[in-house]
């Protein structure tokens, strides 16, 4: 008997970049398996939490699958996984990773295959540490990923702060937020600004001629958002536990097949979506989806070829991995990461302690 | 030759319908008065030929030019001057621009205007919904001679006024019709007046033509029947 | 009850510049038809709505029924039992004609905050309603949208929503205007019976109307009452003549 | 904060109500002359962005972009007027808000279908770029500078056009009543049509402006219908002068909030807390505004009528 | 019978059988669609009462729908946690009993929209369209960066919470609880509409000067209704928070308000039925087109349209012509 995944993601409206990406690395990575015993439903979740809580109903009432996956967005995941694991699915998650699902409430049937939320914050705090910062300047949406960004910057960062802000939620404006910058005696900027707002910001950053070394996390310096910058983002540093030219096999030839079959270069999301089947195989190889523990077990394993090299679970079942700092480049016309160093080695995450299961 | 002519025209308003079949025609240099009581189909008869009701049937013609065919800024550019009944003045614009918005090149201008009104000049600035009635009634006149048209359709257009201004007005409609050659399509409820300078006369009685000849000819019986009076 | 049911005692109002009503005092007494006639934008539309409420005055007072109103909005007013017409229709179109008058008969209850009970099966409202339309003529139409009514018969329906509220006293603004002439003949016969029932503020410009049922009339200008008297003597009146009636009459 | 930050954020302020204005100019011309709730004035702006993208992309001439962005936004505000809109002057402002809703619906998806779901790229030229000095020694980007001229010249001109030229008459007048301006002679169509292109150009204009500091996406006019809506509310619809004063209101009144909350909560709280609490009301600040507004003032600022 | 009747007992009947046939062939998540439909018309029912009825366009009705949602949140999600929600001056504990939900969610709607409503029915037209999202927005700020019920993360509740006698997690008997409320709702409104109080709102929507002289209030005619509506799509939003056994700042957005408004044009404004035929064909076009394309929203946005321009009185409209409710 198949097993059956179900994989609800944004492919409409605003973010649909993200989950159609994550989308094409995980069918990328079926498709190579050739594995008949593995069937995907695939729903657009179009952002919106009631909607991804329906679907989430609907597969697991009518299409009756095993696994869950796909979403993106914190908030929708926090609608979605604590239902689905409720009811006795597995739940794999492929991007969002909120600290309420790797601490108190993990569950020993949901994994998370990207990071915890605050790993990339946090190993940008620890670049910043290394490269010498002394006062960042940071700012963050004001909603829950944004404050949980700050707070893990702060978390492995050694200097001081020179400003802290929260700017609005899908603002696009930051005239006022690059005066700030500009009054303070700031030495480094840290931000933290999803999709649109990322774009925006740097865009306004670069022609305010501030011209402080910019550091964040890697999502808004991904393959499919980086053209829409431009040469604003040429040289910011972003931390990562991924890029297309990290060295290992699995890797280049997942950029190889994504580039012959999709005709892009792959983006972070896209390999976390590729990461996240290949788990789901590995784990199909081991044991039967019907019977839950064995099942778990062969996920915690996680006996698969990661594009990020070795790849393991903590006990909460979120990633313990290395995490890269990437720096902004062009090649030839095409804008892209290249890896300069390692942010944090090993690293888990700092709810993992509170989770009991 | 006439100026305007309705054979047999039909019209509805949803499925209920207000013209059966309705003839007259207007020649040049002509007044001609459409009689009949409440809710007889004058209304709809002078909407009905500026193309603001389809009509439902029968022939519209103006100057030899189809108006059935015409979309109703067309028919209102060949020469018709509409003054519709309850004034339907631009609310939230002023006098003067109300009466801009309609002008067209011609003889009848601001300065003009100001002379057959002199009250219009006075609101020159003021907006249209802070008129008085019956300056609302001079406006709605001046709009339509501002568009300089040959033929004046005036739907009680002496609605509201005071004796005096209505004196006016008819003595502006006598002089309209001496000096200009303008011909005129009125309706009014004020017989004595309409018998002085009315050529022609058509009563309507529930949509259809009733009667129609010359006014010195409208007798008592047909004012009786017709009209109540 | 006062010999005067409505009085309005010196009276201003100014737009800017303009001096809409300039030291306007007159009363309305039981049983007559006071009639208020004056050139275009003299200010009669504008006093009525002093009266009625809707503008405040910048000075003088308005009493009715012995008590003084000036501080009560339109509402408490017509709650009082002052009734009024307006130039132009303020109808509800979409609903039928019978709606329309219901709304007047159901003000006039004064209980419309009941949610449950349909109102079209309230009897004791429709016959009011029903009466009220009957007494204008529009009793075949009842059941019409008023958007369809023509022009004139709008008119009718005004003067219908007035009556249903069986008020103290009425303040008319050009009920005849759109009216046939055998419309306004029908309506001054009928204005004429309700005098009895209730006194009548008239203001109106069809002068066969107002000298055939006026008691008194007075005249504005420019915002001033320049004459009140009867008929013959304003008939006569060199001064409203010149402003106001020409050589008509 | 200094008194020189302080100026500098009232410019800020004033800058981000020009641009705000310059979002809204074609939304006030529709919605505040024509009468027309147009909830895809958004789609137009974005219609505006991706036409320039494309555009500066093939030729790289930031001139040629903002050409094809107006270009592009009016034939699409041309084809919707005629296709659409037309048929929904006379009715209900209901009717107005589904079918521009489905227009919303239709002009994300197909620009998606077109263009992908990635951001495009839009830069400013490089004659336009970086910052300038003004008196007083503030950096300023230039091309802002360039955005609030360009917002201040609209402004002019959609105010004489308006109210000094017949045919802003005359689109006031059929506002006010369609039937009778037209059987006064005037084609209000056609005159509808040249609005409703014009107004969408704008919208265009101002999507290739903006977006060339922002972020060329799917999805991008929305929350600039609102604010834009926002804005023409507070200044009094059918007021050109309104939305601008209003614009710079929201401009201000945003950006100063957005400064001197947080450092008025400082004032008692500690850091981080103040910074989320003022940040917080912060983002409602313009809404409060415009509560505000209205009701001291139910017609907005400068509006007239209800 | 009138044609519009016929159709209206037609859909009632149809909103009733798909669930009931969905549970003999066993797919529950029909029935879980058919439970949305019942939920988000009742929203609608509750606008349309302003809308409709008294002409109040108000584009900020997610905040009823989302302070509904939030009672819910809150109260089950201390009931969750044990953990009270004040302890002084009055001990007040959570709950999962989705009576006393109902009635905190009517309750907190109908206070948020008599002070809304009270100073929003100070403008009109256009202006209270833009006040009414305004205050809106204001909850749905305030909802995003309150972090005590999670923020924008919103508040997860993981077993529905019960109703006396009825297991609430079997789709159907929540489905039937759904449907009761829908009902009921309905029969509130059509009692409304041809009360007094629904004559003298529908007059005060077209002539209010007409209203004020024969001596009502449109003011106080309009806030009563408006608190009315606000009620009872504050209840629909519990509902709503219940079937998803979930609630975020997402219900309180613009876009909710806007849904719930298209659901209304689409299926009629101002006919009883109208909301559910048009929360109805909504839900079931975002099914079926979902499936057919990845750009389903520009089908979805030409069906729209076509609606708007062929079927102008929406689908009751089209169902059963275009006479208004009333005779
Ligand atoms: N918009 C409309 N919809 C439906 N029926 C209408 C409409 N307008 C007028 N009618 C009907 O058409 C008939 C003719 O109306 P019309 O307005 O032409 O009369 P009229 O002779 O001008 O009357 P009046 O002297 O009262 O103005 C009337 O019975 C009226 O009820
Ligand atoms: N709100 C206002 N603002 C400015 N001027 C006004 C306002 N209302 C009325 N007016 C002016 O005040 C004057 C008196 O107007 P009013 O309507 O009372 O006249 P009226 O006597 O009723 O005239 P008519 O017989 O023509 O109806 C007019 O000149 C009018 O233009
Ligand atoms: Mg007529
Ligand atoms: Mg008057």
């Amino acid at each position: 008997e198949p097993v059956k995944v179900g994989m609800i993601t944004t492919l409409s409206g605003g973010g649909a970049s993200l989950g159609i990406a994550v989308r094409d690395g995980f069918m990328l990575a079926v498709k190579q398996a050739g594995n008949p015993d593995l069937e995907v439903v695939i729903e657009d979740d179009q952002r919106k939490p009631d909607i991804a809580v329906q679907l989430a109903d609907r597969m697991i009432q009518s299409e009756k699958v095993d696994i869950l996956t796909g979403i993106i967005w914190s908030n929708l995941a926090m609608a979605v996984i604590p239902a689905a694991t409720g009811q006795g699915k597995f739940y794999l998650s492929p991007n969002a990773g909120p600290s309420a699902l790797a601490g108190k409430g993990c569950s020993p049937l949901y994994f998370n295959v990207a990071w915890q939320n605050d790993n990339l914050h946090e190993a940008a705090g620890a670049y910043s540490s290394n490269a010498g910062y002394k006062n960042s300047f940071i700012l963050a949406p004001n909603y829950p990923a944004g404050q949980d960004a700050l707070a893990g910057y702060k978390r492995t960062y050694k200097g001081d702060i020179a400003g802290e802000l929260f700017t609005k939620l899908g603002q696009t404006d930051y005239a006022a937020e690059l005066a700030q910058i500009r009054a303070s005696d700031a030495d480094s900027v840290f931000f933290f600004l999803p999709g649109g707002m990322g774009i925006s910001f740097l865009k306004q950053y670069a022609d305010s001629g501030i011209g402080l070394p910019v550091v964040g996390p890697a999502f808004s310096f991904d393959q499919d958002i980086l053209q829409a910058m431009g040469d604003a983002a040429l040289g910011v540093h972003n931390t990562s536990q991924w890029n297309k030219d990290l060295d290992n096999p699995a890797n280049a030839a997942f950029v190889e097949a994504f580039v012959a079959e999709y005709g892009r270069l792959p983006s972070l999301y896209a390999s976390q979506g590729y990461d996240t089947a290949n788990l789901i195989l590995s784990a199909m190889a081991k044991a039967d989806v019907k019977d839950a523990d064995a099942f778990r077990a062969a996920l915690e394993a996680a006996e698969f070829d990661s594009v990020r090299g070795d790849f393991e679970f903590g006990p909460n079942h979120h990633p313990v991995q290395d995490i890269y700092v990437r720096e902004v480049i062009k090649e030839g016309d095409v804008l892209t990461n290249r890896i300069v160093g390692t942010a944090l080695e090993d690293h888990a995450d700092a709810y993992v302690s509170d989770c009991k299961m | 030759m006439s100026l305007l002519s309705l054979s047999e025209v039909s019209a509805f308003y949803g499925a209920s319908q207000a013209l059966f079949k309705v003839t007259l025609r207007v020649n040049e240099g002509e007044v001609l008065a459409l009689l009949g009581r409440n809710g007889m189909g004058k209304s709809t008869t002078i909407r009905t030929l500026c193309g603001l009701v389809p009509a439902a049937g029968g022939e519209i013609r103006f100057d030899g030019h189809d108006l059935r065919r015409l979309p109703p800024h067309r028919a209102a550019r060949l020469g018709l001057g509409l003054v519709p009944e309850g004034r339907r003045c631009f609310a939230g614009l002023t006098v003067e621009e109300n009466l801009t918005a309609a002008a067209r090149p011609g003889p009848w201008d601001m300065t003009r205007l100001v002379r057959l009104f002199p009250r219009l000049g006075e609101r020159r600035g003021q907006l249209a919904e802070k008129l008085s009635g019956g300056e609302q009634q001079m406006l709605a006149i001046g709009r339509a001679l501002m568009t300089n048209p040959r033929l004046l359709l005036l739907d009680e257009a002496t609605e509201g006024l005071a004796p005096i201004v209505r004196q006016e007005i008819w003595a502006a409609i006598a002089t309209l019709k001496r000096d200009s050659g303008l011909s005129i399509l009125l309706v009014d409820k004020s017989l004595r007046e309409l018998r002085q300078v009315a050529d022609q006369a058509v009563v309507l009685q529930r949509g259809e033509t009733v009667w129609h000849g010359p006014m010195a000819d409208l007798g008592a019986e047909i004012t009786d029947r017709y009209l109540g009076v | 009850m006062t010999d005067t049911v409505l009085s309005v005692e010196g009276i201003c109002k100014s737009f800017g510049a303009l001096k809409a009503s300039d030291d306007v005092s007159l009363d309305l007494r039981p049983g007559e038809i006071h009639a208020l006639i004056g050139p275009n934008g003299a200010g009669k539309s504008t006093l009525i709505a002093q009266i009625a409420g809707g503008l405040k005055p910048d000075a003088g007072r308005v009493r009715f029924l012995g008590r003084d109103v000036t501080a009560l909005d339109t509402v408490q007013r017509a709650r009082l039992g002052l009734g009024r017409t307006f130039q132009i229709s303020a109808l509800a179109m979409e609903d039928t004609v019978l709606q329309n008058a219901m709304l007047g008969a159901l003000g006039a209850q004064g209980r419309p905050f009941r949610f449950f009970r349909p109102v079209l099966r309230d009897t004791a409202l429709r016959e009011v309603a029903e009466s009220a339309l009957d007494r204008v003529g529009l009793a075949d139409r009842a059941a019409m949208r008023t958007a369809d009514l023509s022009h004139g018969q709008r008119r009718q329906l005004e003067v219908a929503v007035a009556l249903t509220l069986s008020p103290h006293a009425f303040l008319m603004d050009e009920p005849m205007a759109g009216l046939g002439a055998s419309g306004s003949k029908r309506l001054t016969e009928f204005l004429d019976g309700l005098r009895a029932q209730a006194p009548i503020l008239l203001v109106e410009h069809d002068m066969d109307a107002v000298f055939a049922l006026a008691d008194r009339i007075s005249v504005l200008d420019y915002g001033r009452i320049i004459a009140t008297g009867n008929v013959d003597e304003i008939r006569t009146h060199p001064d409203v003549r010149r402003a106001y009636l020409g050589d008509e009459a | 904060m200094t008194t020189i930050l302080l100026i500098e954020q009232i410019l800020n302020g004033l800058q981000f109500g020009v641009m705000l204005f310059l979002t809204a100019a074609g939304l006030t011309l529709v919605f505040g002359v024509m009468g027309l709730i147009n909830l895809a004035h958004g789609s137009l702006f974005m219609i505006g962005a991706f036409a320039a993208a494309a555009v500066a992309g093939a030729t790289g001439s930031f001139l040629l972009a903002s050409a094809a962005s107006i270009a592009a936004a009016a034939a699409a505000g041309a084809v919707v007027e005629i296709a659409v809109i037309r048929r929904l002057y006379g009715r209900d402002h209901l009717d107005q808000v589904l079918a521009t809703f489905a227009l919303i619906l239709i002009f994300s998806e197909g620009t998606r279908w077109l263009f992908g779901s990635s951001p495009l790229f839009l830069d400013v030229p490089s004659w336009l770029s970086g910052p300038v000095t003004l008196p007083g020694g503030i950096l300023y980007p230039l091309y802002r500078l360039v955005l609030i001229a360009v917002g201040l010249v609209i402004a002019a001109g959609l105010f004489l056009l308006i109210s000094r030229t017949r045919l802003g008459v005359r689109i006031r007048a059929g506002e006010a009543d369609r039937e009778m301006i037209a059987a006064l002679g005037v084609d209000i169509s056609k005159l509808y049509t040249v609005v409703f292109a014009l107004g969408a150009a704008l919208a265009g204009l101002a999507g290739a402006l903006v977006g060339a500091i922002q972020s060329v996406q799917v999805g991008m006019g929305e929350p600039v219908l609102i604010l834009a809506f926002v804005v023409i509310v507070i200044g009094g619809i059918g007021s050109i002068k309104g939305a601008l004063v209003g614009a710079i209101l929201v401009g201000l009144t945003d950006t100063l909030g957005g400064v001197l909350l947080p450092e008025l909560f400082r004032l008692f709280m500690d850091n981080a807390a103040a910074t989320a609490t003022g940040s917080a009301l912060a983002t409602m600040l313009i809404y409060i505004l415009m509560a505000v507004v209205l009701i001291l003032r139910p017609t907005g600022l400068y509006g007239e009528r209800a | 019978m009138t044609r519009e009747t016929l159709t209206n007992t037609a859909l009632a009947l149809a909103l009733l059988a798909v669930p009931l046939w969905a549970w003999a062939a066993d797919e529950p998540f029909i029935i879980t669609m058919a439970t949305k439909v019942a939920i988000l018309a009742l929203a609608g029912v509750g606008l349309n009462i302003a809308l409709g009825l008294g002409g109040l366009v108000s584009l900020g009705h997610a905040a009823f729908f989302g302070i509904g949602g939030y009672a819910m949140g809150i109260l089950a999600s201390h009931a969750q946690t044990y953990a009270p929600l004040t302890e002084w001056p009055l001990l007040i504990e959570g709950t999962k009993s989705m009576p006393v939900i109902w009635l905190v969610a009517v309750a907190f709607s109908a206070l948020a929209a008599l002070l809304i409503g009270a100073l929003s029915l100070r403008t009109s037209g256009v202006y209270f369209i833009m006040i009414t999202l305004a205050f809106g927005q204001m909850l749905y700020y305030f909802a995003i960066s309150w972090p005590a019920y999670g923020g924008e993360d919103g508040l997860s509740i993981y077993l529905r919470n019960s109703f006396p006698g009825l297991n609430t997690l079997d789709p159907i008997q929540f489905f039937a609880l759904a449907y009761a409320l829908l009902c009921a709702g309905l029969w509130l409104a059509a009692r409304l509409a041809a009360s007094p109080f629904g004559l003298a709102l529908n007059a005060a929507r077209q002539a209010p000067a007409r209203v004020e002289t024969v001596g009502m209030v449109p003011y106080r005619l309009r806030l009563t209704a408006f608190v009315i509506s606000g009620a009872v799509t504050g209840l629909a939003g519990a509902l709503f928070a219940d079937l998803n056994r979930f609630v975020s700042p997402s219900m309180f957005s613009w876009q909710t308000s806007g849904e719930i408004m298209v659901f209304l044009i689409l299926g009629g404004t101002a006919r009883l039925f109208g909301p559910v035929a048009g929360a109805a064909a909504f839900i079931i076009l975002e099914q079926v087109l979902g499936g057919l394309s990845e750009y389903w929203h520009v089908y979805l946005g030409l069906l729209l349209l076509a609606v708007v321009l062929y079927a102008p009185g929406g689908l009751i409209g089209a169902l059963a012509g275009r006479e208004r409710r009333h005779d």
